[in-house]
């Protein structure tokens, strides 16, 4: 297909993940609560926040500095800017001849750069918390996740996105056991990059167990949905990565697979995703926060099952 | 490029430094000072870069020879600037310019304290003999520019010599360097051994047939020489005390330049004097991966536990020089199995990382200096705020800290994926223990940089963000224009290396002279791409910086657009109030996070490794009861683990033998006649006694 | 009757032994003083026989030299010089080696020099002197020079090296049948010099710390 | 005497070199009866430091003779000048010369300090120019006899030199100088005689001419000498002459006499001094490697250098007192000059004759900006003494070139000359011992700058100092000083880069003296 036509496709691609974010943050909400006996609301109420946030006015504090106010946007960018790379519905993106996994990582990380900058900035102490705690968890994800990305572009070739997912599409259900480590790191560093519990409490107003909560915790308004909405984005982002790169079942092989192949690698991928998120709802239910200084341990285990994969790669 | 241009442009560049150097002693007044000796230095400098660059262009390696013979033939004072010496001039050019321009305000501080005629003229020669190292084509002249260097800088680290810790910080600091010195000496010496000539071109020469145990003992000596002057882990103990003890500017230099000097004779010689040949060359590769792995984690695990500004940015640079060599070591590998693509790579990598940690430092110490400058302190406990009192150098900082902590779309970044990808290719050797061993230190790496980006939130977080923590930086000035202006100079460099990548890497091509394996990677605009190739795999991993700053900014016009649209309905204000505060009244500048208190968790995680001796003191209303408290405070800090562990005990023995020796010198007569009458009984028997 | 030359020269050489032998037993400034006297005598004659043997007239001035100046001016000066110094200060009380030691190690170390001469200078062609003379010069240089290490008292140390100077002219007179004259002349003035020098400061110690003992001369040194 | 008249009456070489040789001697000669006849400082100054001159003029003089015609003899060849003397002949008259000037501002400042009156003075100035005296004789004389009553004359002129001071430290250093000195330069005695006997027992010709003590004839058939006996000979020289040359572990005496000497006389003291000691060592050694091969004797002076620098390295680390530092840093140097020596071939002996040289040029310099800093700072204690560059900022600057240059550090002269031993060193493929010096000259480095550094930087102490910030009081002859200083900081910078033409001919003609021709490299 030209390239004009790929911009285009993956432009909706990016369209769409951004617009069904909000959805899946609902979806896992209402797994949530049901598995809780609670009934939960709806799967569209964080539309709802999103647009009653929208149109607030803000609250700034006067300690604050222009650093506080950019964030948002900057977190936004950054976050949509990482969604053109990755394929999340499509086997391909026109923009993987720009830029790779790692630099999705790097994005990723510029927005938790301002994040963290954002919690100092108003020179309160919940900022701090959160701030201080995320440079621990953020600095230790750091070497599990790039363990993970070496031996999955050692299995599937190269860090190029696109080659990676039809690299994976191609080898279809049956899962090398490298692979198999790799997905249970990366499952376990996506739980701490989209602060779920155990390592934070997204549905937390105690000091004690915010971390990313904590750090937006001056937020107000617009800049709050700009952060919330972000947040939601990269969640469904890394999912789709996890669900694309390790459980490529019905993914098709190439772009020119036909329109309905497509179509149908598209719907399979929103349901993995979904079922993901399920899961990883439950599992919130079943375990409990963990103390902070417990993370690292569990940091450690993606770190060791990594290396577990790298080894039984080269072996 | 004629010939004669550059032997007009060499001596010019000298004439320039030694005028810079002795101008300012005809002054008297500092003002003129500063600008007689560092308006010659920064144009210097600039033609530094012009001469390194037009080097790098014409492919061609320069030779200019001077009549002056030191003592024997081969001790003649030549030079010889072929791509990697223009290369590493190019570096210095490059942060030696904008900060002589930052100096000129800089210098100014110390008016009326310190003599700025004795800074000017140091920082003067202290650059030339830099740019001098690596011209040189000599032993002789080597070492006699390379000493030359650490005097200069030894005499700019005590430049405030009333304070005895500077003094003594000196001292550590020309000791190490002199130990350097001396592994250098060595090395070259047996390499001397083996071509009989003191001339580098006779090293080249026999590059080829060195044989493989001298050709180790070379390596291994060059490594511990080098490493002592790039701040390696474990010599790097003189760097954070040097650092922070010499005046801003030369910081910037000494961090950003002086270092690379280091790995400059490192390239040198793993590149020229003992190229690695065969697999059997490998685990000195390794060496340097085990080496530059545990530099870099060494130097950010600290870095993320100081809280003065200026001893963090040093520790950084230990960090830096650690990826640097991280780098290097791999090409080596690479070499060594003779996979010569993806060696260029990680040479690029390694190389390119070099060109922007002496850019980005460069600016993170100018940064410092201006914050020094602005609010008298070092230490960020007492800052705070200083992103509203000084604008420009909040900003520059920003840029410089996004840049080292290897985010996009700055320099920092580039060269990190280039390392990173160079990691990724290790697959290619073809040795399991190697892959793995790989594999593993890349762990290493990887916290490294989580943990500097962790740091970096620190260091702008705390000193820039938030309230002011001391009436000093409540006080606070944004820096004058001169310094601004080289810090400009400094940052529109890290964007530049940052988004047009192909700038640096075509330089790093022609200067080291790659097969064009990754030609994409050089032509104008192109990605820099990474092939992938085994069992059946094949892809090209890519990345272009300017279609992703494209890409970004439409991003953010799309985003913008939406806003207006979507907000359209209902017009938002905002509205400043106070921090809330938990209900607990005002909130004072004591309530905010510290440098310490934030970088707690990660010292708690690191326990093993930092070992923090940690003394509460509690102090209660009465004795009887032990609950209520009128105060709390902790005392926590961490050990030099090297220092402690290694370098004391060392020395300490090292003084128990040179203790008993000097017991000789009794000052009874009678046991001096002793020693006489054994010395000739003893020789004596030794040589009538023997075969 | 005629008396073999070898024998003259052993029984010489057993002379200049002993009295080296006198001076490491002697306890005394006197004592020492004597044996020097005495042994300055027997070299003077060993010197005159070998001026006899060869008939070189500037041997002869050399032995009649060394009688003046070793046998009497030297003597003379080193009492003249002490007699202001209280007697307590001129007696070696308690040497750093016990007498009997020394004596034992000066044996040794005769026998050293004896053993050096005979594994070294056998190959040259040497004469009946230098076979008989040299390992007594040298075992009066070490002996000399033991005596010097061993004992506290500045004048022992100056007698010490007045036998080291008899050896080495027992040497010198030994081995080259007279080196140029104004050789030995200048080695010779040299050594009064030394020895007037020595006299000079032991006056000086004398009027300054009022002894002679080293204990008095151990403030230089490194702590 | 008849040989004397002989000797004057027929020259060996009828030209005009040989008598400036004698009158080089003459000058000093007549300068001491003219300073003793003339009982007054003034004139005694005078005197003083125009003879200096004048011998200065007349050994550059015979130094252009020795390089445009070689080697000639004097006084029946009792008397001989080739290349290896003139390089040590340099030192000696220039350093003569400095001193001379600054002994007329130290000795004058010392002078309006009451420490000596004009009695002392008059017999300073005679010392010294009869000091220089038996210093000329050393390098010109062929004789090793000769040779030989010459050392052992320096070492009771500069005994009387340190006496000059009559306090208790000044006797003590003057008694231990004078026995060890006295004792080594006995044992040097018996190794020139056994020398000789070898010459003379070897060959027809030296023993018929009577010249057996003459170094020509001895090298001339070295190759007959009897090895048994120049073995233990050579031993006995080089443990003699090293005692005088501060070698370990015979250096014991050094500290304290240079530590003790007025400062000018430290300076020849270990400036020249020991140069001609080691000189002396030096001849034999040529003759010694003649007969034995260099293998042996190489491996004795390797041994001692090591040891030298081994005990000056941890003597210089603990040391407190100023001079006695600068007293530990000779010993180390000589230890280099004789590993240089051992180690061999053209670099290394090169070298060696080059280090000699350059500290005849450094040290003199420590010497007498410590002097200058302990006259003003009224002690010799370095922890006492601080900041010198804020209270005299002249003195500060030359204290560090000066202290660097010793501790070889680039660009300065030692560095020049440690560099090619080292090469030689390496190059010859002694990797251990060359590795040993370079260990030894970081430890001395560091423990150099340890106690340099804070000197130099760093507040004074004393309140006064401060306040008179300036260099020293402008008393007479301080001019002179500065001068004497000058000259030796240019040339501390100059030899540091590269050795003039003329030197390197002359070191080249020196190296050839020691059977070493075909300049490498």
């Amino acid at each position: 297909m030209t390239s004009l036509a790929a911009d285009v496709v993956s432009a909706l691609q990016v369209g769409a993940v951004v617009a069904l974010a909000p959805l899946l943050t609902g979806i896992m909400r209402k797994v949530k609560a049901r598995t809780q006996k609670r009934m939960g609301a709806s799967v569209f109420q964080p539309y709802y926040e999103l647009s009653k946030l929208w149109v607030k006015d803000e609250v700034v504090s006067e300690s604050t500095s222009w650093i506080f106010s950019s964030t948002p946007w900057i977190v936004a960018v950054a976050t949509v800017t990482a969604a053109f790379f990755v394929p999340v519905f499509l086997p391909f993106s026109p923009f993987s001849a720009a830029g790779d996994l790692l630099l999705v990582v790097g994005l990723l990380a510029l927005a938790r750069f301002f994040t963290m900058l954002a919690g100092i900035d108003a020179a309160s102490a919940f900022g701090g918390i959160g701030t201080s705690r995320e440079m621990m968890i953020s600095s230790l994800v750091e070497p599990g996740l790039f363990l993970t990305i070496f031996v999955v572009s050692l299995t599937l070739g190269g860090t190029n996105l696109t080659s990676l997912v039809v690299a994976a599409a191609k080898t279809g259900v049956v899962i090398a056991p490298s692979m198999l480590f790799a997905l249970i790191s990366l499952f376990v560093i996506i739980l701490a990059e989209t602060g779920r519990l155990p390592f934070d409490n997204p549905a937390t107003h105690l000091e004690l167990t915010m971390v990313h909560e904590a750090m937006v915790l001056e937020y107000s308004g617009r800049s709050l949905a700009l952060l919330e909405w972000s947040q939601s984005t990269k969640q469904l982002v890394l999912l789709a990565l996890l669900v694309n790169l390790f459980l490529p079942l019905g993914m098709p092989t190439s772009i020119e697979a036909g329109v309905t192949m497509l179509g149908l690698g598209s719907v399979a991928v929103l349901l993995k995703v979904c079922l993901l998120a399920a899961v990883v709802a439950y599992v919130e239910t079943r375990v409990a926060k963990w103390r902070l200084f417990r993370v690292p341990d569990l940091l450690a285990v993606a770190i060791a099952v990594a290396m577990v994969g790298m080894v039984f790669f080269y072996l | 490029m004629t010939p004669d241009y550059f032997s007009t442009l060499l001596p010019a560049i000298v004439a320039l430094f030694i005028l810079g150097a002795l101008l300012p002693l005809v002054f008297r007044d500092p003002r003129r000072e500063s600008i007689a000796s560092f308006v010659p230095a920064a144009v210097g400098s600039l033609l530094t870069v012009v001469l390194s660059a037009s080097v790098l262009l014409s492919h061609q390696v320069f030779r200019f020879s001077s009549p002056v013979v030191a003592a024997l033939p081969s001790m003649s004072l030549s030079f010889y600037i072929d791509g990697i010496a223009a290369f590493f001039m190019l570096i210095i050019g490059l942060v030696a310019t904008p900060v002589s321009v930052y100096s000129l305000g800089y210098a100014n501080s110390y008016s009326g304290k310190h003599s700025v005629r004795a800074l000017g003229s140091l920082l003067n020669v202290f650059v030339l003999s830099m740019v001098l190292v690596t011209a040189t084509n000599g032993v002789f002249s080597f070492l006699l520019f390379w000493e030359l260097m650490s005097l200069a800088s030894f005499l700019l680290v005590v430049y405030e010599h009333e304070k005895e810790t500077n003094l003594r910080s000196g001292i550590t600091y020309l000791v190490m360097t002199h130990i350097g010195t001396a592994f250098i000496m060595a090395a070259f010496l047996v390499l001397y051994f083996q071509t009989g000539s003191l001339s580098f071109d006779s090293f080249r020469a026999s590059a080829g047939n060195l044989g493989p145990f001298t050709k180790d003992l070379v390596f291994v000596l060059a490594l511990v020489g080098f490493g002592t002057k790039a701040g390696l882990v474990p010599m790097h103990i003189w760097l954070p005390k040097a650092h922070p003890s010499a005046p801003s500017n030369v910081s910037a230099l000494m961090s950003g330049v002086m270092l690379k000097v280091g790995i400059y004779g490192l390239v040198r010689v793993t590149l020229d004097f003992a190229v690695p040949s065969s697999p059997g060359d490998a685990w000195l590769g390794m060496l340097m991966v085990v080496a530059g792995s545990s530099s870099a984690l060494v130097g950010v695990l600290y870095a993320s536990v100081e809280h003065d500004i200026k001893r963090a940015l040093a520790y950084h640079s230990v960090e830096n020089i650690g990826i640097i060599v991280l780098g290097l070591g791999l090409s080596v590998v690479f070499m060594s199995y003779g996979l010569e693509t993806i060696a260029a790579l990680a040479l690029l990598a390694s190389m390119y990382h070099s060109l922007n940690h002496a850019v980005f430092k460069g600016l993170l110490f100018m940064g410092a200096g201006s914050v020094l400058m602005g609010t008298g302190t070092a230490d960020m406990n007492k800052m705070g705020g200083l992103a509203k009192k000084m604008p420009w150098t909040a900003l520059f900082f920003l840029v410089g800290s996004i840049a080292i902590a290897g985010l996009p779309p700055l320099n920092g970044f580039v060269s990190e994926w280039l390392t990173l990808q160079a990691l990724l290719s290790s697959y290619q050797v073809p040795n399991v223990v190697l892959q793995l061993s790989i594999g593993f230190a890349s762990i290493a790496l990887a916290l490294t940089v989580g943990l500097a980006s962790a740091t970096f939130v620190k260091l702008f977080g705390i000193s820039f963000l938030s309230r002011p923590r001391s009436q000093a930086a409540e006080e606070a000035t944004e820096a004058p224009v001169s310094m601004i202006a080289g810090m400009t100079i400094a940052g529109s460099l890290c964007v530049a290396l940052g988004v047009l990548p192909f700038v640096a890497t075509s330089a790093i091509a022609s200067g080291f002279g790659f097969d064009m394996g990754l030609v994409s990677s050089y032509a104008p605009f192109g990605p820099l791409t990474v092939g992938y190739a085994a069992d059946g795999l094949r892809s090209v991993s890519s990345l272009s910086m300017p279609m992703v700053l494209l890409l970004t900014g439409s991003v953010g016009a799309a985003l913008l657009g939406f806003a207006a649209v979507a907000g359209s309905g209902k017009k938002t204000v905002t509205r400043p109030y106070v921090t809330w505060e938990g209900g607990f009244g005002a909130l004072g500048e004591r309530t905010q996070y510290t440098a310490t208190s934030l970088s707690q968790p990660i010292r708690t995680v690191f326990k093993w490794f930092f070992r923090p001796h940690t003394t509460v003191e509690r102090d209660f209303f009465s004795d009887s009861n032990h609950l209520i408290k009128k105060s709390v405070s902790v005392y926590s800090e961490t050990r030099e683990v090297f220092e402690d562990d290694l370098y004391s005990p060392a020395l300490r023995g090292v003084v128990y033998v040179l203790d008993r020796m000097r017991r000789l010198q009794t000052g009874k007569i009678n046991s001096y006649l002793l020693y006489m009458m054994v010395a000739t009984i003893a020789l004596l028997v030794l040589v009538v006694f023997q075969p | 009757m005629q008396v073999p030359l070898s024998e003259i020269l052993t029984l010489t050489a057993v002379g200049l032994l002993l009295s080296t032998f006198g001076v490491v037993v002697r306890r005394s400034f006197e004592g020492w003083l004597s044996a020097y006297r005495y042994q300055s005598v027997v070299l003077a004659g060993s010197t005159a026989v070998i001026a006899y043997e060869t008939g070189l007239w500037e041997i002869y001035a050399a032995a009649v030299l060394t009688l003046v100046v070793k046998a009497v001016i030297i003597p003379r000066l080193l009492v003249r010089v002490t007699d202001s110094v209280k007697d307590e200060f001129k007696i070696e009380a308690n040497p750093l080696v016990s007498i009997r030691l020394s004596l034992l190690i000066s044996a040794l170390l005769i026998a050293l020099s004896y053993g050096l001469i005979h594994e070294t200078l056998i190959s040259a062609n040497l004469d009946v002197y230098a076979l008989t003379y040299l390992p007594v010069s040298l075992s009066l240089f070490f002996i000399g020079l033991f005596v010097m290490v061993s004992r506290r008292m500045a004048l022992n140390q100056v007698v010490g090296l007045l036998i080291i100077e008899n050896g080495l002219f027992l040497f010198t007179t030994a081995l080259t049948q007279g080196v140029s004259l104004i050789i030995e002349v200048g080695i010779l003035a040299d050594i009064l010099v030394g020895v007037m020098i020595s006299a000079l400061l032991l006056l000086r110690m004398s009027q300054t710390f009022d002894s002679f003992d080293m204990a008095s001369l151990e403030s230089l040194k490194d702590d | 005497m008849s040989t004397l008249a002989a000797g004057l009456s027929s020259g060996a070489v009828p030209s005009g070199w040989s008598i400036l040789v004698l009158t080089v001697l003459l000058t000093p000669a007549v300068a001491l009866v003219l300073v003793t006849l003339g009982r007054n400082r003034r004139y005694a100054e005078l005197i003083t430091v125009c003879s200096a001159i004048l011998v200065m003029a007349q050994t550059l003089g015979l130094v252009a003779g020795v390089i445009s015609q070689g080697e000639f003899s004097a006084l029946s060849g009792y008397l001989y000048l080739d290349a290896f003397g003139a390089l040590v002949l340099i030192p000696i008259a220039g350093v003569g010369f400095v001193a001379a000037l600054y002994s007329v501002s130290y000795m004058g400042r010392q002078y309006e300090r009451g420490v000596v009156d004009d009695r002392h003075l008059t017999r300073y100035y005679q010392g010294f120019n009869c000091f220089v005296l038996t210093m000329l004789l050393v390098p010109l004389s062929n004789n090793m006899g000769l040779m030989w009553v010459a050392i052992e004359a320096t070492t009771l002129v500069s005994v009387f030199m340190i006496m000059l001071y009559t306090n208790q430290r000044a006797i003590e250093a003057a008694w231990k100088y004078l026995i060890v000195a006295t004792i080594g330069l006995s044992l040097a005695l018996l190794g020139i005689v056994l020398f000789s006997y070898a010459n003379t027992s070897a060959s027809s010709p030296a023993a018929a001419s009577g010249s057996g003590l003459n170094w020509t004839s001895m090298v001339a058939d070295a190759k007959l000498l009897d090895p048994g006996i120049v073995k233990i000979a050579f031993v006995f020289v080089l443990v003699g002459l090293g005692t005088k040359a501060g070698l370990a572990p015979m250096h014991t005496w050094l500290p304290d006499a240079h530590g003790e000497a007025p400062t000018p006389v430290s300076a020849l003291l270990s400036g020249v001094l020991l140069n001609c000691a080691i000189y002396g060592v030096l001849r034999f050694y040529i003759v010694a490697s003649g007969t034995l091969g260099a293998a042996l004797p190489s491996e004795l002076m390797i041994i001692l250098g090591l040891l030298s620098m081994g005990i000056a390295a941890a003597s210089i680390y603990f040391q407190k007192d100023m001079k006695r530092m600068l007293a530990f840093s000779s010993v180390e140097h000589m230890g280099i000059v004789s590993l240089a020596v051992g180690f061999g071939g053209f670099i290394g002996l090169f070298a060696a004759l080059l280090h000699i040289v350059n500290h005849a040029i450094a040290k003199p310099l420590m010497f007498f900006a410590s002097g200058a800093v302990s006259q003003r700072y009224e002690t010799k204690v370095m922890s006492e003494i601080r900041g010198v560059i804020k209270t005299m900022p002249l003195t500060g600057a030359v204290l560090l070139v000066g202290g660097l240059a010793i501790a070889g550090m680039p660009p300065f002269n030692i560095f020049l000359s440690e560099f090619l031993v080292l090469t030689s060193g390496f190059g010859g493929g002694q990797f251990v011992a060359a590795s040993l010096m370079l260990l030894l000259l970081v430890v001395i480095f560091a423990g150099f700058l340890r106690h340099l550094v804070p000197m130099v930087f760093g507040s004074p102490k004393g309140p006064g100092l401060v306040l008179t910030a300036s260099e020293g009081p402008g008393e007479r002859g301080a001019g002179l000083s500065v001068l004497a200083i000058g000259v030796l900081v240019a040339l501390v910078v100059v030899l540091g880069l590269y050795v003039p033409q003329p030197l390197q001919t002359l070191i080249r003609d020196a190296v050839q003296v020691f059977g070493q021709g075909a300049p490498a490299l």
